[in-house]
């Protein structure tokens, strides 16, 4: 080493100027919050096959019926209780169109003479259980997705006011929480389905009217914490309004964990549609979702399982996807988490 | 303390009535009679038996009676089942459900804690992933299809438990408690596995680390407790959530338990069982909150003592 | 001393065994045990005889109790604790039924005074009794009174003249007055037992007793479990073989199956989903049930005139669903179509011949005349669409149904238009009360085996019918049919047959559907259950078990 | 004196999200028996990670030693198991955080969590290990210590919090005590208790003191020598007077010259510009260079190697190098200097130069 | 240092007041500061500086007292329009630079912000051009303005959030520990800038700190709290040279210096308030014992104090 030293050429010890604005370049590329967000996402793995999961299934709830050349309400009954059949597939002797029938391994479609393919097979009045599932799931995740807007909408004003005005106003509407939670959610939800008239709207309300008390409790807590925030305290001795603080200010600082949660919410009212199926206040006839779907579908379980296979495997799909994506996001969005 | 304690208890009590009154007048304003055999009588007739349950004075009336009765412990009497008053009801049906229920309490939020615990201490691994995924399945699969699945192998199939019925003592408890089991199971080892991470990176596990304690007694003297105090604040839910599990696990087992009979009582129309069952789990609901927060406070010494101070 | 009394007791129970093991009773079949178990899908309301409306109170009864008559196995009323058949008067008003030595569960006589007892207290309004009024009014002298609350209810007709002797009294003759006598509502109740008990009356199973072939045990008033065990003082108990039955209440189908499956029950109820799996299987039993089902058309919605009052959108609808395929397709529970009101296997002329026999098919499923029909109605509405609403229950088979038939109603007639609408029973009936819908899927079981408990409900303001149909001519021929033709049994049987005729098919007042079937799984070693048409639902004094081992 | 701590060439990565944060460059530095050495430096420098290394207490599954070896009285902790390492943690070598507040296990009595060390490594019973806590607490200045062991720490207030912790730390007299920024969070009366206790301590005890902090005041009161620590190298080490009073990186003057002392009177502070170096990409060479007035055109290709002072005192700066400029440090350096009789704007009387 | 830019009067905040738990931040606090100077504020951590400092920007709402403002009180009831001219007027540095900047903005919407609330700024093109020109005031440079608050080093952060303060034009600053959370090496570049920017603009600081070297350094006048009062004030030199509050005394005693020789030598005294034993019923105020020097001292003690410094000089 010290030899090495001594050769060095003298001119290396000339004084260099070094440019001190220099010191100050960042090098890093500028990435907003959502990009960076993003970005770490992207290296979640199960987030990202959740996602496209979730993207396919979406697709396919619209597409789905489309594709299949049976629709969703024909009843063809001579092709009642059929199991899956996918051309192609039938060779590999997985849905073949072989079910059970009085306890014997059968071809039902030569038995029942069908020479079409029901690639998810058929329910009891011989409806195309592909076209059907995939317009259950449209109409389960519309509901999820109304439920958790509405969830979301309520529960952001409500913690969001309770939260930013405080004192006696928080005080207040914390009472009137506190009340609101010993109810138990189950049973008022039963008796205001029974209330109204049945149908999707009276789900959504049903699931929406205290669903969002865990949004509000959520909101608040976070907006308590960004409002005494410096970057808060400066924007308010520039002058600034409340609307101001709260729209520039508290919302996209909130928005991550309101999305997170909205992420939980959605699977949660899912599950909770296909609940009130099981005790008959599901959606009225002919409208399906997963909920009715599987319902019928537990029933004839033990011989013809396809009737309940693809809807909860489509239901698991659309729960693990939601959960993973929203462990996902917690992990991109929530700056505890930054390294 | 005490003064806390007081505060809680009116709010219990408004909590309760207000409750009570919003049941009473849903129930009012829902269609349908209770009378199931309404159409066979003359108005005549269907007065006389109006009458018996009361029905026939003004709503007012009514609900000022029905408060009065609540207040004595008074829940009215069933229209479906005639001999029987709601309050015997609920008090003979009391006993599986809160078996099951607390079963299923106790092993779903036990066997989460574990599967969290690994998961949080093997993070990243395979153990982690497989807990994950128990817990993702616990969560995604509803109860009532887990139910069945669950009575035809282990009951049909393998015959290793009672396929239904209440009446092989505690073995008729195992099959439904674990199917109750899964949606706590599910919430306590994310929970766990959530939180023991986050304390696991703390500053004091780092001493507790320090001080040259193992991997086991850092996890289990110093982070464990830690993390459970977030899971007691939603065992107030959890226990709430099993109502919902027992409606259909008690019906798919044939067990007579209260969340059987309110669904029947619901498509029955049977104001008093709804009502009465409401009630009662409303009050169950309110005093386990209070319980957990006082639990809560038990379990996080800095809550206890701020309470105390104050 | 605590150690000695523990041991006594315990030799005592040895003993007891032992004598247990060795009763005669247990000798006679000693191979087989004479233990049924039974599913039941709903839990006991109440067994106060009084008080009872439901089916599974009905079944109970008619196995722990007797009255003057029982259905036997011919489902024919034949005396019971009558002893003998009644004296009936010229004018057939006045029943003079002689009773026959039979005892209580707590080995006390059944007295003529029970019945008396028993009715007048369905008939008092502090027992605010449903099926009392019900079942009496217009049959036993004064009931139509008692219930308007015109006439104090111990005027009733009814009346002990001795202990033996018990004398009714009718408002008008009354064809098939003695079936009725089998009916859970006329059972008798001991004045004595009943007072004593006071509020405890009929809580649980100690607080009743029995003079049927079983007495009750180990039901709590609410629970989902009970046994019936044979009752020792029933007078025909020689009869009775089996000695236990033991209950228990499973409302899911799969559970119930499962429970069937695994040898722990006896019986099971099917639903449609099973029938295939099953339809080869020896063990599955399927039966006609009594009850029918079908669309009550509402011709005034809410006060006005609906579509429906147009006979011919009636018989469009009528004619525009495949029954066939319904029945064994969809219900696939043993249900068969009906062309039909009064249900098949039910009512019998004197020669044995069932009525349907006589009076054939109706309304037939027919898309060309539906749809001949529904471009006339349509023309007479002068519109070209019509929109609809079928209300209906709300259990899974029944929506299933509605399903099937909006898809039929819906392709066989151009331009309509069904929606849906399922509720609880509870919620129908009262839509129904304020006629408010278009078409209801509504069914009857007959409360007495005779047409005249499905004619009647008809009748123009009555209280079944709530959908504004109105035939002078129909109601004309209810009058005689319980009137002038009461004691003219062919006559009578013919203006039955003509007012069915009017109401199907002239009418089209309501569609028919189906008759119910039932489905079951039986065990092959259990014998001699018989199921009946009306009332309870079956009998077990001739049930008992061979070739289980 | 005795060598009782070597560290040789430690270099060490993170595994992160963005890539990999060589977090330690080649680190050496030994420390006596004894003595307290201060290891300054600014904030991500490396300062808790070369400590955090020693106690073996980076999380597994993210760290990862490229380099070196911490010899502990000989033995090489980086090879040692779990187990071993476990045994060696609390006993020989103990740590104090910055943190009073969070390094508390909060649901835990503070008496259980200063006999847990104690019930661990000596071979004592229950009741003996409780006898030697209450004496801990009393010797760090806790009033009534019997009474507070079963107390929890949020009834503590800051300045005792950290007590319990330098008792948890010293419960079993270990070899070296690692205090990493211990008083940075508390304020100045109660930092001043603090550090007084710890010399105190330090005398009774003859523990050998790693005390880490940003506070030159603070270094200046504890340190018998000092390291001085830029992006993950140590740049500069000496005794104390050594380095305050005759610097020779240009960091270290920088450091120095930020801080006015109660009686600087310029107008401008020496301001060191720009930011820390980045150490996702550390740069080429001198990794200060950037941000230094005095950067050669070597510093921009060649990390400088420590050159000698003094038999205690290195420096990394090619500035040393006998080809390199002769520079004038800044003004509040040179004042420094003049002060010291090593260096070469001596202006007393003891002696000359080196 | 003639013309008083803001006066303090018995300015009082009490948090949670009337429930057990209330909190005296600060307690009857008067003093003035003059336009062109700045103001030290030190103590110790939770004595009520920062609530001082808030409390006169209007953040908190006193309890009781005046703020009066170029002759203005700036706590009486105003019209939104007042307000705002009154926020141009005053401004506020924090002490946390990560929590001071919003993570969810861009620099030059942080910066840009004051320029929006007070319309101060025509078009885009001015406001991006006036932003270019804060942020070179402050060292950084025009690249800087799209990029996100979480990009910057503390330092930087520090500068950003004078940027945004001097965005409106203010005549008085309150620093409330602008560089407690920097590194030793970062936190003279923000103090050089405060004291570049102060001689450009004429700007007047209150200044608050409890790292005393720097607080010195900066500021012309010193005051000293203690638990939510104000104990002493007096010039920088003389409140160092000359310290007569025992607590005063016994803070310098404990600030470590970067000078081994002096640390070894330097005694720490501690301060125990029972020294002053006030009797019920004494008055005890801010008493001035030589010019411009006060301590908050009862009438006894005023005595003591007086003859004392009297001695000194
Ligand atoms: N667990 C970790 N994962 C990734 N990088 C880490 C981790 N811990 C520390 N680092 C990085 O290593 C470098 C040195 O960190 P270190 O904590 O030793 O700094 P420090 O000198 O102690 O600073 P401070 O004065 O802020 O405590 C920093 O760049 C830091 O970001
Ligand atoms: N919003 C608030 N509600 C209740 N108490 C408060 C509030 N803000 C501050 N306090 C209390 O007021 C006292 C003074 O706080 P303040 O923040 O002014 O102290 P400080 O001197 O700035 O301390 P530091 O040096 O730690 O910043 C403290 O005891 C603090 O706990
Ligand atoms: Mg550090
Ligand atoms: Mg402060």
């Amino acid at each position: 080493m010290s030899q090495d030293i001594q050769k060095i050429p003298a001119d290396s010890f000339e004084r260099v100027h070094i440019d001190s604005s220099q010191a100050e370049r960042i090098t890093k590329p500028s990435l907003s919050f959502w990009q960076d967000a993003w970005l770490r996402i992207r290296k979640n793995k199960a987030a990202i096959v959740s996602m496209f999961i979730l993207l396919f299934i979406i697709i396919m709830s619209f597409v789905g019926p489309m594709i299949s050349p049976h629709d969703a309400e024909t009843q063809t009954l001579t092709h009642a209780n059929l199991p899956p059949k996918v051309p192609g597939l039938e060779k590999l002797g997985i849905m073949d169109g072989y079910g059970t029938l009085a306890g014997k391994e059968v071809d039902l479609y030569e038995l029942k003479k069908v020479d079409t393919y029901y690639w998810f097979g058929t329910d009891g009045l011989g409806r195309d259980m592909f076209s059907r599932v995939w317009k259950g799931t449209q109409v389960s995740l519309f509901i999820a997705f109304a439920a958790a807007l509405i969830d979301m909408v309520i529960g952001v004003a409500y913690g969001g006011i309770s939260g930013y005005y405080g004192g006696r106003v928080d005080d207040i509407m914390q009472r009137i929480v506190e009340i609101l939670i010993g109810i138990p959610t189950l049973v008022i939800v039963i008796l205001m389905i029974l209330f109204m008239e049945p149908g999707v709207t009276a789900i959504i309300i049903a699931i929406t009217i205290t669903g969002w008390i865990g949004m509000s409790r959520v909101v608040r807590a976070q907006v308590l914490k960004y409002k005494n925030q410096e970057f808060v305290l400066a924007s308010r001795t520039l002058g600034a309004s409340n609307g101001r603080i709260i729209s520039k200010h508290i919302l996209p600082n909130i928005l991550g964990i309101i999305i997170i949660n909205t992420m939980f919410t959605i699977p949660g009212a899912i599950f909770f549609e296909a609940f009130l199926s099981f005790i008959g206040l599901g959606l009225q006839p002919p409208a399906a979702s997963l909920g009715t779907l599987i319902n019928d579908g537990n029933k004839v379980l033990q011989f013809q399982p396809h009737i309940l296979l693809y809807p909860s495997l489509i239901l698991s799909l659309l729960m693990i996807a939601f959960n993973l994506l929203g462990d996902g996001l917690r992990d991109a969005l929530d700056p505890k988490m930054k390294d | 303390m005490a003064k806390y304690i007081t505060r809680r208890v009116i709010y219990m009590f408004i909590t309760f009535f207000l409750i009570a009154t919003a049941t009473f007048f849903l129930m009012k304003a829902l269609p349908g009679s209770p009378i199931s055999s309404a159409s066979k009588l003359s108005p005549s007739q269907l007065a006389i038996v109006e009458a018996k349950y009361g029905l026939d004075e003004p709503v007012p009336v009514q609900y000022g009676k029905y408060m009065l009765n609540l207040a004595k412990g008074d829940l009215g009497n069933s229209f479906q089942f005639k001999n029987a008053s709601v309050t015997e009801l609920i008090v003979k049906r009391l006993g599986p459900s809160f078996i099951l229920g607390s079963q299923g309490l106790i092993l779903g939020v036990t066997i989460g804690i574990m599967l969290g615990m690994i998961a949080a201490l093997r993070q990243n691994t395979i153990w982690d992933y497989g807990s994950t995924l128990i817990a993702i399945v616990g969560i995604s699969i509803p109860s009532f299809v887990f139910a069945t699945f669950l009575q035809y192998w282990l009951g049909v199939k393998w015959g290793i438990l009672p396929v239904a019925l209440w009446k092989d003592g505690w073995l008729s408890s195992v099959m439904p408690s674990i199917a109750l089991a899964m949606g706590p199971l599910a919430t306590a080892s994310r929970f766990i596995r959530t939180e023991m991470v986050e304390v696991l990176s703390s500053d004091y596990i780092t001493l507790a680390k320090s001080k040259g304690a193992s991997g086991f007694e850092v996890a289990f003297k110093h982070a464990f407790r830690n993390a459970l105090i977030p899971l007691v604040t939603v065992l107030g839910p959890l226990a709430a959530g099993l109502l919902t599990g027992s409606l259909v696990i008690e019906q798919i087992f044939a067990i007579p338990g209260i969340g059987e009979q309110f669904v029947k009582s619901i498509m029955s129309n049977d104001y008093s069982i709804i009502m009465g069952t409401t009630l009662f789990f409303s009050a169950f609901l309110i005093v386990v909150i209070f319980v957990v927060d006082i639990l809560y406070g038990i379990i996080d010494p800095r809550i206890r003592l701020s309470g105390g101070n104050n | 001393a605590c150690g000695g009394k523990e041991e006594g007791s315990k030799t005592t129970t040895d003993e007891k065994e032992k004598e247990e093991t060795t009763t005669p009773a247990e000798e006679v079949a000693a191979d087989e045990e004479q233990v049924l178990n039974l599913n039941m899908s709903a839990e006991i309301p109440t067994l106060d005889s009084s008080l009872v409306t439901d089916a599974v109170g009905f079944d109970i009864l008619n196995n722990t109790n007797e009255g003057l008559y029982r259905l036997n196995q011919e489902n024919v009323a034949v005396p019971a604790i009558s002893d003998g058949e009644p004296t009936i008067s010229e004018d057939g008003l006045v029943y003079t039924f002689k009773l026959r030595d039979a005892n209580w569960s707590d080995g006390s006589p059944v007295t003529a005074n029970d019945f008396e007892y028993a009715w007048k207290r369905a008939m008092n309004p502090d027992t605010a009794s449903e099926y009392g009024p019900y079942m009496m009014s217009g049959v036993i002298k004064n009931a139509t009174a008692i219930s308007e609350g015109t006439v104090e209810y111990t005027e009733l007709g009814v009346k002990a003249l001795d202990e033996k002797t018990l004398e009714v009294t009718l408002e008008k003759p009354i064809p098939y007055f003695l079936s009725l006598m089998s009916f859970g509502t006329f059972l008798p109740l001991k004045e004595e037992f009943v007072t004593a008990q006071g509020e405890n009356y009929a809580k649980n199973s100690e607080a009743l007793l029995y003079n049927g072939p079983f007495t009750l045990k180990g039901w709590d008033g609410t629970g989902l479990t009970w046994q019936l065990v044979k009752n020792d003082q029933y007078w025909d108990k020689d009869t009775v073989k089996l000695t236990q039955i033991n209950y228990d209440v499973v409302k899911e189908t799969a559970t119930s199956v499962n429970l069937y499956t695994n040898g722990e029950k006896d019986r099971a109820g099917l639903t449609g989903e099973y029938a295939m799996q099953y339809a080869n299987d020896p063990e599955l039993l399927t039966e006609a049930d009594t009850s029918i089902f079908w669309f009550k058309f509402n011709q005034e919605r809410v006060g006005k005139k609906s579509p429906l009052a147009n006979k011919n959108i009636r018989e469009a609808i009528s004619k525009a669903f495949n029954k066939d395929d319904l029945a064994s397709v969809v219900l696939a529970n043993g249900s068969m179509p009906a062309n039909y009101m009064i249900p098949k296997d039910f009512t019998f002329d004197e020669d044995g011949n069932d009525f349907r026999d006589v009076n054939g098919d109706m309304s037939t499923f027919n898309v060309e005349e539906a749809q001949a029909a529904w471009e006339k109605g349509l023309k007479e509405l002068g519109v070209t669409e019509l929109t609809l609403e079928i209300l209906g229950g709300d259990s899974d088979l029944s929506k299933k149904m509605d399903e099937y038939l909006k898809s039929q109603l819906e392709t066989n007639l151009k331009g309509l238009k069904i929606t849906l609408k399922e509720v609880p029973f509870s919620v129908r009936l009262e839509l129904d009360t304020s006629q408010d819908y278009d078409i209801q899927v509504a069914g009857w079981g007959p409360d007495f085996q005779d047409p005249y408990t499905f004619l009647s409900l008809w009748e123009t303001g009555g209280g079944n019918n709530q959908m504004s149909y109105s035939n002078p001519e129909y109601d004309q021929l209810l009058k005689d049919i319980n009137g002038k033709l009461a004691l003219d049994p062919v006559a009578r049987w013919e203006a039955m047959a003509k007012a069915e005729k009017i109401i199907i098919e002239q009418d089209f007042a309501i569609a028919p559907i189906y008759q119910r079937g039932l489905m079951f799984l039986v065990k092959p070693y259990v014998k001699g259950v018989v199921s009946h048409p009306f009332g309870g639902d079956y009998s077990y004094k001739w049930a008992y078990i061979e070739g289980k081992n | 004196m005795e060598k009782i701590l070597e560290v040789k060439d430690l270099e060490l990565s993170f595994h992160t999200f963005a890539g990999e944060v060589k977090a330690i460059r080649g680190v050496n530095f030994d420390l006596l028996k004894g003595e307290t050495l201060a290891i300054v430096g600014e904030s991500g420098s490396g300062k808790s990670v070369t400590t955090k290394s020693i106690m073996r207490l980076l999380p597994e599954h993210s760290s990862e030693f490229k380099n070196g070896e911490i010899l502990f009285n000989g033995k090489d902790l980086t090879k040692l198991t779990d187990k071993e390492m476990q045994k060696i943690r609390g006993k020989d070598i103990s740590m104090i955080f910055q943190d009073p507040m969070t390094s508390l296990n909060p649901t835990m009595p503070i008496g259980k969590q200063i006999m847990e060390p104690i019930l661990k490594h000596r071979k004592v019973s229950k009741s003996e290990a409780r006898k030697v806590s209450i004496d801990l607490l009393r010797l760090v200045g806790m009033p009534k210590p019997e009474a507070r062991m079963k107390q929890y720490p949020h009834q503590f207030s800051g300045g005792q919090r950290q007590r319990i912790v330098i008792a948890i730390a010293l419960a079993c007299n270990p070899q070296i005590l690692i205090a990493d920024e211990p008083t940075t969070a508390l304020d100045v009366t109660i930092q001043a208790q603090i550090l007084e206790l710890m010399k105190d301590l330090q005398k009774k005890i003859d523990t050998s003191i790693i005390f880490i902090t940003h506070d030159l005041g603070v270094v200046a009161n504890v340190a018998d020598r000092v390291a001085v620590m830029y992006g993950g190298r140590i740049v500069e080490i000496g005794t104390v007077d050594e380095i305050f009073y005759n610097p020779q990186h240009p960091y270290t003057w920088g450091l120095l010259s930020s801080m006015p002392s109660l009686d600087t009177a310029e107008e401008k502070l020496y301001a060191i510009p720009g930011t820390p170096p980045d150490l996702l990409h550390p740069p080429k060479g001198d990794a200060f260079a950037l941000r230094s007035d005095y950067a050669l055109k070597i510093d921009l290709e060649e990390a400088p190697p420590f050159f000698k002072i003094s038999d205690t005192h290195y420096a990394a700066t090619w500035l040393l190098h006998p080809n390199a400029p002769q520079v004038e440090p800044p003004v509040a350096i040179v004042e420094r200097m003049k002060k010291y009789p090593g260096s070469r704007y001596y202006e007393g009387t003891e002696g000359g130069a080196y | 240092m003639a013309e008083k830019l803001l006066e303090i009067k018995n300015l009082k905040q009490y948090f949670n007041q009337g429930k057990p738990n209330e909190v005296r931040a600060v307690d009857d606090v008067s003093f003035d500061i003059y336009k062109g100077e700045t103001l030290g504020l030190v103590g110790e951590s939770g004595c009520g500086k920062s609530t001082t400092g808030r409390t006169i920007i209007r953040l908190y709402d006193a309890t009781d007292g005046e703020v009066i403002y170029d002759g203005v009180n700036v706590h009486d009831k105003k019209s939104k329009k007042d307000l705002k001219t009154f926020n141009q007027k005053m401004q506020m540095i924090f002490q946390d630079p990560y929590a001071s900047l919003n993570p969810r903005m861009k620099v030059l919407d942080i910066i840009a912000e004051g320029l929006d609330i007070h319309g101060l700024v025509k078009n885009p093109k001015e406001r991006k051009e006036r932003v270019v020109e804060l942020l070179e005031t402050v060292g950084l440079n025009r690249e800087h303005a799209d990029r996100y608050a979480h990009e910057f080093s503390g330092g930087q952060r520090q500068r950003l959030g004078i940027a945004r303060a001097l965005a409106v034009n203010p005549e008085f600053i309150i620093a409330d520990e602008p560089i407690s959370a920097l590194d030793v090496s970062i936190q003279a570049q923000v103090v050089n800038l405060l004291k570049e920017l102060q001689k450009e603009k004429g700007l007047t600081y209150l200044f608050i700190a409890h790292d005393l070297s720097m607080v010195k350094y900066i500021s012309d006048r010193i005051g000293v709290m203690y638990f939510g009062k104000l104990v002493e004030l007096a010039p920088a030199e003389d409140l160092y040279n000359n310290p007569l509050h025992p607590y005063t005394q016994s803070l310098l005693s404990a600030i470590p210096l970067p000078d081994p020789n002096y640390e070894r030598t330097r005694v720490r005294k501690s301060y125990d308030p029972s020294v002053h034993n006030y009797q019920d019923g004494e008055e005890v105020t801010m008493r001035e014992i030589t010019p411009g020097h006060f301590v908050y001292c009862s009438e006894k003690e005023y005595v003591a104090l007086k003859a004392v410094s009297s001695a000194r000089v």
